[in-house]
């Protein structure tokens, strides 16, 4: 991704439209693309969701398995999250163990959930200090045209959102002390729904939701996730240029009114 | 092939766990053209199984020492993404991947004209999304669509599907649980306007009548998946040159 | 081994003597290298085999240690075959973890051993569901000159067919229930002797047992598996080229035909 | 901020576990060119933690094909050494010091005239030998001050500071326990001269008056670390001329 | 390191000295650089020091965990010892996976330590065949002037010397059969400290403790490591060329007087 | 060295538990020229060792980066095979292995002509098909005939052999449980025409004239062995120079 030259033709022209407040695809600078979800498309994982944010493509499953707390939670459930830029999703895209770019990826998003508390883990007890769910999330780039970050936030998010914890089909009942509960598999208890948003800095300009020439000729990134409060749960600044603290604070306001309308998107 | 069962796996009529007959492959779905990037791409459903193919190139081989000076390399990158099967699967190249990585691209390598671009490396890309026993066949199926949606020459489009052998029984293309209790797989996969075969794997106990008779259904049902990849590229055509008359007025 | 480019003026010469049906070794198509088969070589495995394939020269070793089943099989032992290319071997073969070529023989000659139930993995449960026999084979190639899957599978079925299962040495004794049957070492329970017979094609003819040059100007290689009854246990088709469905029958016909003669030989 | 505790982590007066008021930074002690080898090189102390950083280059970059035929790039190591927490952490690189070390590069980056040197690469390693919350922002800082040390243009020396919150206050510069039980942590790096942020992450819950409040605090504060900064340059500087005078009688 | 090529006017230049019995640093052949200890520098370390032996910069600490021990030593604690040769020291070090300069001198190091039973391992059993202390040791190379085996030795020993077991902090008490005694963390049991002596041959010359020049030029490395009678516990020769058996001699001689000297030193 | 036992190693007459006397090594056979493909070769048994070594070379050096302008290199692959002790080794390189191959390649350095190579690299590869003490001896005294096999240049031929300690007694060439519950082992390589050590390990306790007498016992038998690596060299150019004298015919 790095590598990627993008022409300094095709850099003036953006450069150019900004100047006039406008985006190569029509947008305002503070639109998204279009979001499409699919969920529950694959059957192997307790979870799953597709998404398209205008032509990037992203799926995430979700799997739910029992295995032991750590020592220092035991009865709290573990979350895990992946992501893998695969080679089908773009030609800048590496086979081999995952790239800088992908473990940032998969850290941000991991970071939205677990600071959101999104998922409530002490549900995901089975029998505490023996065993809990452990939830894996993992996120697959199919197609990339910019902004992975928003795309595999919401496809996690979505994915989470549609699971289910499978106490029937491992057999698996809580124990509390003396009590065993026979268990029906149930929903993920999800409590929020944390939505990033990410912008990028081109020249003085602040774009939301930027497309791959958008990135590519941007000199910093910005993604602020929020939850459903519009409390700030998350933030990460990427790139090797700055921005101003006015920046922070337009990007701020943004993130929380974008993540509303993101979060009325996907119910 | 290992395992053993109480599970039915073929009824006394002659009808298998999800209802098909002996004879009888599962459903399947081709669409060409799914991925903005990739050269080609197509996706694939056979039964629950759930593929996504790209491809790119022809394009600079790399890493370089792999590059042949008279011709084009196929390099195949076959990948179980961590869901598509019950235990999540750690990401990361296995040695079972490796093995069918490279029995995809040696198959493909059979009829992609390689001789036009020497140097160059063709990369296939197959990623399982949802397994469910059949995934070589089902992601070499898919990758000569992607590969004929790239526009690269080929001689033919190779179709893939498995016969084999349950309970007894001489079985088309097997599903899981047939695969798993069953008595012996065959993936297969042919040039269809010649039927030479470039892809053939056996495992498990079969007679030779058995084999014969397991081919000649595999032989048949080939052809018959051949014609679903010509349809999907068909319409990938029809839909392309829409746009492109679209663009025209 | 991928690199290495056999002169044309070798090839145009080989091809002209099988035009004429005749190899540069002497050999008929479907006729077989001299077999060597040396047992019990290595003192430190519970079996060990060196087998001599013309000038192919492959050792395999068994180690039986007592381990944890699979949980979907609590009362079977468990195989595992691995294979290496060292570059003792030849000068094509690189340091380092096992390229795609060693896996692939490595998985075809654990597949035939294991389809044709050579191995009774009943008879090496210690304590079902708790410790089994775990069976390591392990196969090394020494010099190479050619089809290493025929040479490994016999060095690996040799190997077997003459090792131990080390109850007394680890103090085992068999768990059965209540039931505690104290073990002297025995050999391994060995139910059949898969054979493997390869071939490889070059212009329209078959040939058996390809040596080195053979196999560099081969197109297309097939690997066939039967057991004592002649039934077909493993297959694997290999190679850029294809074969016909005659070119199959040719091959399953001698498979069996030439199955027998190596069973012969290794007795 | 992931965990809870029943230890009291601000007093009825404000007061934190380790004695500071709620915008009080930890003590800070830089030293620079503290190693002979490297080009440039730093040590510094925050609380508890414990930092070496050296500087390497401009020089060849190497692998070649991270050249950038118009400028310099930044490669950053960053690497907790195995005894440097309290359970020893393995040797080698994970997860968590990949992301570090990209965020710093990049936050150096901002500041380094990168320009003035194509395809060169300038290497900073950065060495945490104890480690006690917020390792991140006291290696940028000890990197701005290696990178200063090896004579590098850059347009300003950077610091950096956390802020964060814990039992509901707004606290400048998280400790371990704070850290560990507190509701959020909020690592900062700005360009001093200008007051433009290099590097910005924020996890745990925080309202935008909670976040803004925190920010001012780490802003203020930032300008007093880059005095200290200065101020161990100025030292050197001193110790070297020292030298050169001393050379010269 | 293996690349580094000091150029030849150099080379010369300590030719020449040394024809003269003279070093670059004004040293005698057989006289070592300044030492200078610091311990107790990590507190997150159960034990840890700082070696300066002249430029040549050394830090190592040391880790005391729970465990569970070897089945064949069940009542023996654990030692492990690694080096890491960082790109921050030298930059002829590259990172990355420890190179095979990194693996020989941890070897070196550990062999030393182990094989004069430093550490009394029996001390560290917290009951046997179930909980031992493991001991891990880790060393970095800071600033690299030569004679990293010496300095390196030196910090292991030095940070060994200061250590604690932590017996209180982990709340465990030693089990002796049915005897539990309660703990207080005590000083690692050191039982003497072993030494290592390095010299290099120049010519036909013999140096101790050679700094980074001289190791550039030299042809072969000799590592004596004695303990507190003066018994050798540990030898290596490295480098491409040979010594005699009067260097030898040379050397054991030298190793046992430097060792008193050094032990003088840290005390 | 690390282990107690029981077991008498030496016995009041002076007799080792496998019958040797103090100074007496184990049985040993070597046979040249072994492998058809490799450029030299060599079978070494010693006691219960086995080992195979193969030799490529001079050729070009790769990875080039280890290219040396002005000579060969020497590089060594010393590895044990799964089943070459009692509990399986994991296949792959350990760390024991990276040091013994090191030390292998640099006691070869000492007497191969490297300087008639410039940027090549001579390829030795060390194989213990089974281990019983001693492998490092065994592995460089084969490798030094597999070199002279390959007909690559030396000034000598180097033999290896250990002295040590066990129950008190200076020993030749330890075995298996000598070496684990012995008091030290000395791994010794010279080359025979000056006495110069070219590999010296030690790991154990003795005192100076415990480690001289060793040596002294070392230094004889290595002598002795190389009179074994000699006349399977006289064999094998014995076997070559009959061949062609039959091809002569």
């Amino acid at each position: 991704m790095s590598n990627y030259v993008i022409s300094q033709i095709k850099r003036d022209h953006l450069m150019n439209l900004l100047a006039e407040g406008r985006r190569e695809d029509g947008r305002q600078l503070d639109e998204i693309r279009k979001i499409t979800v699919e969920t529950g498309i694959i059957e192997s994982a307790e979870g799953s969701a597709r998404i398209r944010l205008g032509n990037t493509d992203v799926i995430a499953g979700v799997k739910v398995i029992p295995g032991a707390p750590y020592m220092d939670a035991p009865g709290d459930g573990v979350l895990t999250t992946g992501a893998e830029l695969i080679p089908l999703a773009h030609e800048s895209f590496e086979p081999g163990p995952p790239s800088e770019e992908a473990i940032e990826l998969a850290r941000v998003v991991d970071r939205g959930i677990r600071e959101s508390g999104m998922i409530d883990v002490k549900q995901l007890c089975i029998k505490e200090g023996e065993e809990i769910w452990m939830v894996f999330i993992d996120i697959y780039a199919l197609d990339y045209d910019g902004n992975l970050f928003d795309a595999s936030n919401l496809a996690a998010v979505c994915a989470l959102k549609t699971a289910i914890v499978p106490w029937k089909q491992y057999g698996k009942s809580k124990v509390e002390g003396d009590k065993v509960t026979e268990m029906d598999d149930v929903p993920m208890p999800v409590t929020c729904l944390p939505i990033s948003v990410t912008e990028c800095k081109i020249g003085n300009d602040l774009i939301v939701d930027p497309n791959f020439d958008e990135e590519a000729i941007s000199t910093a990134r910005l993604t602020i996730t929020t939850d459903n409060n519009g409390n700030f749960r998350a933030m990460q600044k990427g790139g090797k240029g700055s921005i101003t603290r006015g920046d922070l604070s337009l990007c701020l306001d943004r993130a929380v009114e974008i993540g509303k309308q993101i979060r009325e998107i996907i119910g | 092939m290992s395992g053993h069962t109480d599970m039915v796996l073929v009824n006394d009529e002659g009808i298998r766990i999800d209802g098909r007959r002996v004879d009888e492959k599962r459903p399947i779905r081709i669409e060409a053209g799914v991925l903005k990037n990739a050269d080609g791409s197509c996706y694939l459903e056979i039964g629950k199984n759930k593929v996504l193919c790209a491809v790119y190139g022809p394009r600079e081989c790399r890493p370089r020492h792999l590059q042949d000076p008279t011709k084009a390399i196929i390099q195949c990158k076959y990948n179980m993404q961590a869901y598509s099967v019950n235990d999540r699967k750690r990401p990361g190249t296995d040695r079972r991947s490796v093995e069918i990585s490279k029995l995809i691209a040696e198959a493909l390598s059979s009829v992609v004209q390689l001789e036009l671009y020497p140097r160059a490396s063709i990369d296939v890309y197959v990623e399982i999304l949802q397994a469910n026993a059949g995934t070589r066949c089902a992601g070499l199926t898919a990758a000569s669509v992607a590969l004929a949606d790239a526009g690269i020459p080929m001689r033919d489009v190779v179709p893939a599907i498995a016969c084999g052998k349950a309970d007894g029984n001489v079985l088309l293309d097997l599903n899981k649980e047939e695969d798993n209790y069953g008595q012996a797989d065959v993936p297969l996969a042919i040039v269809p306007s010649t039927d030479e075969i470039v892809l053939l794997q056996m495992d498990g106990n079969m007679t030779r009548e058995e084999f014969e008779h397991g081919l000649d259904m595999a032989f048949k049902a080939a052809h018959e998946v051949n014609e679903i990849q010509k349809d999907a590229l068909r319409r990938r055509y029809t839909e392309i040159s829409k746009k492109e008359g679209d663009s025209d007025e």
